[in-house]
């Protein structure tokens, strides 16, 4: 069915803005590339449209079933006979959805963009890296081949560490995009690896062989694979584990989440493309992707549920603590995501059990809309305080109403207060995992209220708590650019409408494991719970906040040691610092450098030298007397005789 | 196409640089020259895809064989298939740009481009040659090239490293040659084809294996016979840097190859040797790059880890690894050249090559950064570049051998994409983000020729990276017919 | 009858015609240096040119001299240098007063050689070997003001008249235990009782020492330091070359029966030689000393070359000793030229020669470079050749012994090539004027260097004539 | 009377020419050294005469081979001769010893 070919023009656009913008973008585009940048972009968020219009309401479901429809594929490199990188496109529930996603966020970044990066001297070149981060970001949910998802994950990859060292010169953004490039690279390995097993078991590294071979119990494949152990654990366990370790340092999951809030040192729009809506939430995606292969593995499943449902709440309780709006938000985005990771690992493959599938997507769909509004919301603010951090601010209400309208909202989502979208996504996940695990259930709840109350938090201090506010007037009197340009408020208001809105969508109709419509229904009874804990939460941040007190300060005497840790992010990154610092460099690299120096090369000078010693011992030899001579031919000639006549004759 | 015009057009352009006057005069003959062969190796590039699409199946065309010591039953044997053409195309490519590069070289400039295109010469007489014999010659022709232009054009202790370097590849061929004897004194013949078709008996092959392969080794910096590289490459001028670590170390890794499909009996039996050799250069090499301070060992000990790649493929002796080295071989050629020509160019305006000296120099010279970062890029192996095609097919060969154990090497050799990337982003980031220092802001960019030569490389980084297929389908044809000869011994036994 | 005579022995006949000839100049009215050297080189030639024509086989006094075409090629070769020595010599004699006598003592030596060659019977044999010593001893002394040249003379008389007394004491034993001199009757007697055995080694120490293997090389590189650089290039090339090829003919046609002994002892002796010939080659700062240590370094490969004892062995070894001639005298007209001009025989002398005098730098490298076994010279032909005819016994530890050390003797050609290109100097040899009659002989031999190799018809006729045994 | 046998005469020659060969080894004095290089020679002369005689009668090449051996030995000693006195004049001695100026 390749009446979906035009598909190929979503991610193909980006890539011929980054080629324009990259090449010549310096020279002769140095205004205009915000304008072409965005309305290629508009050009694929439409066409994503047209797509999603055609395969949701016409011809994607067939006798009541989504179809996985390959739209295009091409082989790229040929390894072996049947294994093969193979680039295409496959139309499907999820990549359809993906590619909404992506491409109406991308949108509004670029959009808030023309006005955030105004002036700054390489902005042809920042749009070209935007350009080529949308390409690759489409390129990865549009792919059929488990290979051809790593190359895009490596484009994502890079061209988040372009976006993230965009100010060059300042160091601490250098050493972000390292620290985020490494990481996510360590754990690519991983995912590497996994392609590795599954595809050698597999005999093929394409997605729909794969599910179709792995997924059927009697397959010789699948019995190879299940057979075959190492540690303890069949292969599909360690191919599936690998994989996800891939998926969870793109998707800054547990332990692999420490690049994340560094990679604020980026652009804020940045931030909320990349950071909060799109890429991290690859993981996700890819875990989806493969969900059948997942569902197959018991225990990768449930390795997937613990790390995303520890993550969420680690995040949570970190996220209470941090006086960096970006990073609050970071942290917040890692533990929605682990949201979304655990509410796949409790899912089954089809059917009702399929709910927590549905529910993840449904959570990451929401969840793009309103954490990039908090994110271009928290642009916004910066971009007139000039600062990042919360004590810098407060009692912006008045002087930036959009914004204050939007973050609020946006906040209100993410709380899950119906009847914003983050309350039906969230409420979904929380039914799956009451129906599968009460740990879990009990986790999420508890991670749910402090949500709002990190969230509330933010809210207050940014737009409440009065005296700072002086401060900020008497500072915004000075640059009265107010809320910036319409280019930057339109972004807002539509995010923000989406934040209401799409929660209605009747998501289950489109979007299951299976592809077959999924009955659910918003159970009013079990939604008291966490809806109520919201609320209290709500309350607590705002007498804790709204107004300067000193509850706060006797809360974190309260938490004492706890608080400090918190506020630490629980010395993780220093645990790494540690391991690479004082564990790699001097006892691995340094003595490898030491040896080949010293030993490998002075092997090698040692022959030389000793040839050099020897000549000049022997050099007595060469006597100057010509009696010596005579007496050392003489020696010659007995040697000769006692060797060829009484010995080898 | 007569093959023998591969090596006349060097010698032709040699002959004229010599006995003409001034700079102007002779960079220009001397690129003129490099065009020429890059034309005639692109031309040929055609010519032999004409001839296997007709469907041509013999496994050397263009193939000439004259006598050349009847008494010795030596042959000037000359032909191509698709691993030594791409090798060819290789080493027009980097030529043109090494002659690109070095436009300003005052010093003795006619003796430097004399030597930079005696050096080609040898190159593609190696890459040609299907006679043992001739073979070696060229081998050798090579190596003197190489010592005067690191003692005479170098920089630091430049004296030892081409004392060094000169002595450990003419080891290196000294253990070849007695290879050689061997093969020769078992088969009565230097001619490769032939010995493929009669075969070694596995005695031989058990003997006289280690030799060739080591031999070879050296050339192509297999552990621990490297320690040539990091000095010789640091010490070299920019060009003849390129040309080192861009033709030279190829024609160690062609000539392993080539062994190894010429004593299959024996690769097999050693091939735990090689593989342990590999992984071990692979990711010590790695890690010994990432202690490096200076911009040139960096990329000198990266390319140790790289030309690992290129061994492990070949010792995994399956179809894929070799596709894999092969290509390895070509993307490493390419990207390593590269990225000394960037350094190079960095090295001239800011006359050091200290990472803690440097910075921020995407403000000062934009082009020369991108270029360096795209070298880095391909050389941790980025999709879209040839870097991340050779190894992922290097992998994908290596898991398939059927032997377990070595999914450990490969594991090992994988983790050193981790390492590659710390030590490229550690370069990155020092010399091309951060402040840069007042005294470079005020350098300029690069000038037309360096920029032309850092396109040619990147283009043909690009081809391989974004449409893989074509040097595919331009190199699996030739590894089948090497994994019949290679599997073949393996039924066998 | 007596005209084939004329034919077979033309060279010798030519050579000794040429003595006469310079008795008169000497004892004729007086000439200038330049003219009298302007004749001697054009006779020279002529005498070289008439070796060409023509081959003839077959022997003349009832077997005490044979030739064939073989042998007449051998002849040539030694001409050749002659030649190409005489005019290297040009600026160093121009200026010497006995240059007549000079040019007596190494004509008489040569024609010594080609009796010895064409020697069908040892007492043939020992005639042209002595005939051809004496003459160099003297001529050794030939800078008479020179402490060094007179020290080196009288080393060089001692210690052949003692090796030649080991010949002789050989020789004796070889006719007590056969009753014949004549090599074709001989090598029906030759078994390995202890005594012919015995004499045999005698006999090979003998030649051992005038090819200079070790342990008999100790003379070798005193001598050719302090003797003139003219009579140094005759010493390490011609004299060498003939014994080469007299020990080669006899080891193959006469000591036939005890081959397997033979070949162990040019092994035992090829092992000794390139091993001490290097490691003494490296320290070596004289260049005429250098070259003699690295000269007993190649005989070493020589020998291993004359091991195969087969047709290529010969042929090889012949072939080697083309190339040895022009790339060896290559070197030494370039160190003759410099010594003779400036005085100066050091190699640390030659550090930044290349900045003065691009084209005699370029003249050593190459020559060098052959010396060294790098293509394209043809001294990597030349060695590779020994090396497989050596390899034809399959003996591969030999070989690969012999392979490593031509890395050895890599490193100390290097090292001259550093100094002359890489290598700073305040005050480097000044740039000199070459005698257009020197230039021309450089010519000849670099073309020599780069034609004989990549021209295989060279090899190729070489293997025709030569014979195996 | 009983005539010689030949051993006798070849351990005469023998002891000849190690007693040459020894005085060569040690005496200082070049003159000396060259006379016991002459011993040496006679020795062989010797055993040429004494295969000759006892061995093979019939022919004469050992007679020959040692008249040769005496001539050459004259015109070697002659050559040795003068460049010994060379040497004198240059080194003022003829000590052997002291012609050690090149070595190593």
């Amino acid at each position: 069915m390749s009446n979906y070919l035009y598909i190929l023009w979503i991610p193909l656009l980006p890539l011929a803005t980054f080629v324009v913008l990259g090449l010549f973008g310096r020279k002769y585009f140095a205004k205009t590339a915000g304008i072409i940048g965005t309305a290629s972009l508009l050009t694929s968020t439409l066409l994503s449209f047209v797509a999603a219009k055609q395969y949701f309401f016409v011809d994607g479901k067939v006798n009541g079933v989504y179809q996985k429809i390959i739209a295009l594929k091409y082989t790229w490199l040929q390894f072996s006979p049947n294994v093969s990188i193979d680039m295409g496109i496959i139309v499907d529930p999820i990549s359809v959805m993906m590619l909404i996603v992506v491409t109406s966020v991308s949108l509004m970044v670029h959009l808030f963009s023309l006005g955030y990066m105004k002036g700054e001297e390489r902005f042809a070149t920042y749009y070209a890296f935007l350009s080529l981060f949308t390409f690759s970001m489409l390129g990865l949910i549009l792919s059929v081949n488990i290979f051809q998802v790593y190359m895009f994950w490596e484009l994502v990859g890079v061209s988040s560490f372009l976006l993230i060292g965009y100010y060059f010169n300042k160091p601490s953004a250098v050493a972000a995009s390292k620290k985020a490039f490494i990481v996510t690279r360590f754990a690519d390995l991983g995912f590497l690896i996994g392609i590795l097993i599954i595809g050698f078991y597999g005999g093929t590294l394409d997605i729909g062989l794969l599910i179709e071979k792995f997924t059927s119990v009697q397959s010789p494949e699948f019995i190879s694979i299940t057979t075959a152990s190492f540690l303890g654990a069949s292969m599909l366990t360690w191919g599936l584990v690998l994989i996800f370790m891939g998926g969870a340092g793109k998707s800054a999951m547990f332990p692999l989440h420490i690049w994340l809030p560094d990679a604020m040192e980026g652009p804020t729009p940045v931030s909320a493309l990349i950071h909060a809506a799109t890429m991290v939430v690859a993981g996700v995606y890819l875990v989806a992707r493969l969900f059948p292969l997942f569902s197959m593995d018991e225990a990768a499943l449930t390795i997937v549920t613990y790390v995303g449902a520890f993550s969420a709440l680690l995040a949570a309780v970190i996220a209470c603590t941090q006086t960096d709006i970006k990073r609050v938000l970071a942290y917040s985005t890692m533990s929605q995501i682990g949201y979304m990771m655990f509410a796949l690992g409790v899912s089954k493959n089809g059917g009702e059990s399929g709910l927590g599938f549905m529910a993840s997507m449904f959570h990451l769909f929401t969840h793009a809309f309103f954490k990039s509004l908090l994110f271009l919301g928290a642009g916004s603010v910066i971009h007139m305080v000039h600062s990042n951090e919360m004590k810098d601010m407060g009692g912006l209400r008045k002087l930036m109403p959009i914004t204050h309208a939007a973050f609020l909202i946006a906040c209100l989502a993410i709380a899950g207060i119906p009847p914003f979208a983050g309350f039906f996504s969230k409420e979904e996940i929380l039914t799956a995992a009451f129906h599968e695990n009460k740990l879990i259930y009990g986790v999420a709840l508890f991670t749910a209220a402090l949500t709002s109350f990190y969230m509330f938090r933010l809210y207050f201090t940014i737009f409440w708590s009065k005296e700072a506010a002086a401060k900020t007037h008497h500072h915004d009197a000075h640059n009265d650019h107010g809320e910036g340009t319409w280019t930057m408020k339109l972004p807002l208001l539509i995010l923000a409408a989406c934040a209401v809105g799409v929660g209605f969508i009747p998501f289950s109709q489109f979007i299951t494991s299976d592809g077959a419509a999924l009955e659910t229904h918003v159970d009013m009874v079990f939604s008291i719970a966490p809806v109520a804990l919201s609320i209290i939460a709500i309350l607590l941040s705002a007498s804790f906040y709204k107004s300067h007190n000193s509850k706060s300060d006797k809360a974190v005497a309260f938490f004492g040691g706890f608080y400090k840790a918190a506020y630490k992010k629980f010395y993780v990154d220093e645990l790494y610092l540690f391991i690479t610092k004082k564990i790699v460099f001097p006892f691995i690299g340094q003595p490898i450098a030491w040896a080949d120096r010293n030993i490998v090369d002075g092997f090698m000078l040692l022959l030389a030298n000793t040839t050099a010693k020897i000549s000049t011992a022997i050099k007595g030899f060469q006597s100057g007397k010509v009696q010596n001579y005579a007496l050392y031919f003489f020696g010659g000639v007995l040697a000769l005789s006692v060797l060829f006549i009484y010995i080898w004759k | 196409m007569n093959l023998s015009l591969l090596i006349l057009l060097p010698l032709l352009t040699a002959l004229l640089i010599l006995v003409s006057k001034q700079l102007a005069q002779i960079r220009v003959i001397g690129l003129v020259g490099s065009l020429a062969q890059l034309a005639a190796a692109g031309w040929l590039l055609k010519l032999y895809m004409a001839q296997r699409a007709a469907g041509n199946a013999a496994t050397h065309l263009f193939e000439s064989n004259t006598v050349w010591f009847k008494a010795l039953n030596i042959n000037y044997h000359i032909g191509i298939d698709g691993i030594s053409l791409a090798m060819i195309l290789l080493t027009s490519l980097i030529v043109v740009a090494g002659i690109l590069v070095s436009w300003t070289m005052e010093k003795l400039s006619k003796e430097y481009f004399f030597l930079l295109v005696l050096l080609s010469m040898g190159a593609y007489g190696f890459f040609i040659s299907l006679d043992l014999f001739t073979l070696f010659f060229f081998l050798e022709v090579a190596v003197i090239p190489k010592f005067l232009l690191i003692g005479i054009w170098g920089s630091g202790k430049k004296e030892n490293s081409a004392m060094k370097l000169a002595l450990m590849l003419m080891a290196g061929s000294a253990l070849v040659f007695v290879g050689l004897m061997g093969i020769y004194y078992n088969t009565h013949t230097f001619d490769m084809v032939e010995i493929g078709k009669m075969g070694i008996s596995l005695g031989v092959q058990k003997f006289f294996f280690p030799f060739v392969f080591l031999g070879f080794g050296i050339f192509a910096a297999l552990f621990p016979f490297h320690t040539w590289v990091p000095d010789g490459h640091a010490s070299a001028p920019t060009a003849a840097s390129m040309f080192l670590a861009g033709i030279s170390m190829k024609l160690g890794g062609y000539g392993c190859l080539r062994m190894a499909a010429l004593m299959p009996d024996a690769a097999h039996s050693y091939s735990w040797i090689i593989i342990l050799l590999a992984t071990i250069a692979i990711i010590y090499g790695a890690f010994a790059t990432m202690m490096q301070t200076d911009l040139k060992y960096i990329n000198a000990y990266s390319s140790i880890s790289h030309c690992g790649f290129v061994i492990l493929g070949i010792g995994m002796l399956n179809k894929t690894s070799i596709n894999g080295a092969v290509i390895q071989m070509v993307s490493h050629g390419l990207m390593t050249a590269l990225f000394f020509a960037a350094i190079g160019m960095i090295y001239s305006r800011t006359h050091t090559r200290m990472v803690a000296q440097l910075g921020g120099l995407l403000k000062a010279m934009p082009f020369i950064s991108t270029v360096f970062v795209i070298a880095g890029l391909c050389s941790l192996g980025l999709p879209g570049f040839s870097g991340f095609v050779a190894e992922m097919t290097v992998f994908m060969g290596s898991w398939q051998n059927p032997a377990g154990v070595y999914r450990i090497a490969t594991v090992i050799s994988a983790a050193s994409i981790v390492v590659t990337a710390v030590y490229i982003l550690r370069a990155t980031g020092k010399t091309i983000m951060g402040p840069i220092s007042d005294e470079h802001a005020l350098l300029g960019d690069a000038t037309w020729n360096e920029k032309l030569a850092a396109g040619l490389l990147i283009v043909g980084i690009l081809i391989i990276g974004l449409a893989p297929f074509l040097i595919n389908q331009l190199i699996m044809p030739t590894t089948d017919f090497l994994m019949i000869n290679i599997d073949k011994t393996l039924t066998l036994k | 009858m007596s005209s084939t005579i004329f034919i077979l022995l033309r060279q010798e006949l030519l050579l000794s015609l040429l003595i006469f000839l310079l008795l008169f100049i000497k004892i004729g009215k007086e000439r200038s240096n330049e003219s009298i050297l302007n004749i001697i080189n054009v006779l020279l030639f002529i005498n070289l040119a008439a070796g060409l024509f023509g081959s003839s086989e077959g022997g003349a006094f009832n077997g005490m001299f044979t030739t064939n075409a073989f042998i007449v090629l051998e002849k040539n070769i030694l001409n050749l240098a002659m030649l190409l020595i005489s005019m290297q010599s040009y600026a160093w004699l121009k200026s010497h007063k006995q240059l007549a006598e000079f040019y007596l003592l190494l004509f008489t030596s040569l024609l010594g050689m080609f009796f010895m060659i064409s020697s069908g019977n040892l007492l043939m044999f020992y005639l042209g070997l002595e005939m051809s010593t004496i003459p160099l001893a003297a001529a050794a002394n030939f800078d008479l003001a020179k402490r060094k040249s007179s020290e080196a003379a009288m080393k060089l008389i001692i210690s052949s008249a003692f090796s030649s007394g080991i010949l002789l004491m050989g020789i004796s034993f070889l006719y007590g235990t056969s009753g014949t001199l004549s090599f074709d009757i001989l090598t029906a007697h030759i078994s390995n009782n202890p005594m012919q055995l015995f004499g045999f080694l005698l006999l090979v120490s003998g030649f051992a020492f005038k090819i200079s293997a070790v342990p008999f090389h100790l003379w070798t590189a005193d001598v050719y330091e302090g003797s003139p650089v003219a009579v140094t290039a005759f010493l390490s090339v011609v004299s060498k070359a003939a014994v080469l090829f007299t020990f080669t003919s006899i080891l193959y046609k006469v000591f036939t029966p005890i081959a397997t002994v033979w070949y162990g002892v040019l092994v035992v002796l090829s092992v000794a030689t390139i091993l001490i010939g290097n490691l003494f080659a490296l320290r070596q700062d004289n260049f005429k000393r250098f070259l003699a240590f690295s000269s007993i370094a190649q005989v070493g490969f020589i020998l291993i070359g004359i091991s195969g004892s087969s047709q290529t062995g010969s042929a090889s070894l012949v072939y080697f000793v083309l190339i040895y001639v022009f790339s060896n005298l290559a070197a030494f007209g370039v160190v003759s030229v410099v010594s003779a001009l400036t005085g100066k025989e050091n190699i640390s002398d030659f550090k930044g020669f290349y900045k003065t005098n691009p084209f005699l730098s370029w003249v050593l490298t190459i020559a060098l470079f052959s010396l060294a076994g790098v293509p394209p010279t043809a001294g990597f032909f030349g060695k590779l050749f020994l090396m497989m005819a050596g390899a034809a016994k399959e003996n591969y530890g030999l070989i690969t012994f012999a392979a490593l050390n031509m890395v050895i003797s890599f490193y100390y050609y290097l090292k001259v090539v550093k100094a002359v290109f890489m290598d700073e100097n305040e005050q480097p040899i000044q740039k000199l004027s070459i005698p257009v009659i020197t230039k021309f002989a450089m010519y000849i031999c670099i073309a020599g260097i780069i034609i004989t190799g990549l021209a295989s018809m060279v090899y190729d006729y070489i293997y025709s004539l030569s014979i195996g045994m | 009377m009983n005539e010689i046998p030949l051993t006798h005469i070849l351990f005469v020659s023998t002891a000849l020419f190690f007693i040459g060969m020894y005085g060569l080894f040690t005496r200082r004095n070049i003159i000396t050294m060259l006379m016991s290089i002459e011993l040496m020679l006679n020795s062989v002369n010797i055993n040429f005469v004494a295969f000759n005689k006892y061995l093979f009668p019939d022919k004469l090449d050992g007679l020959f081979f040692s008249l040769f051996i005496i001539t050459i030995a004259a015109a070697e000693a002659a050559v040795a001769i003068a460049i010994i006195i060379n040497l004198y004049r240059s080194h003022q001695s003829i000590d052997v010893d002291d012609a050690t100026e090149m070595k190593f």
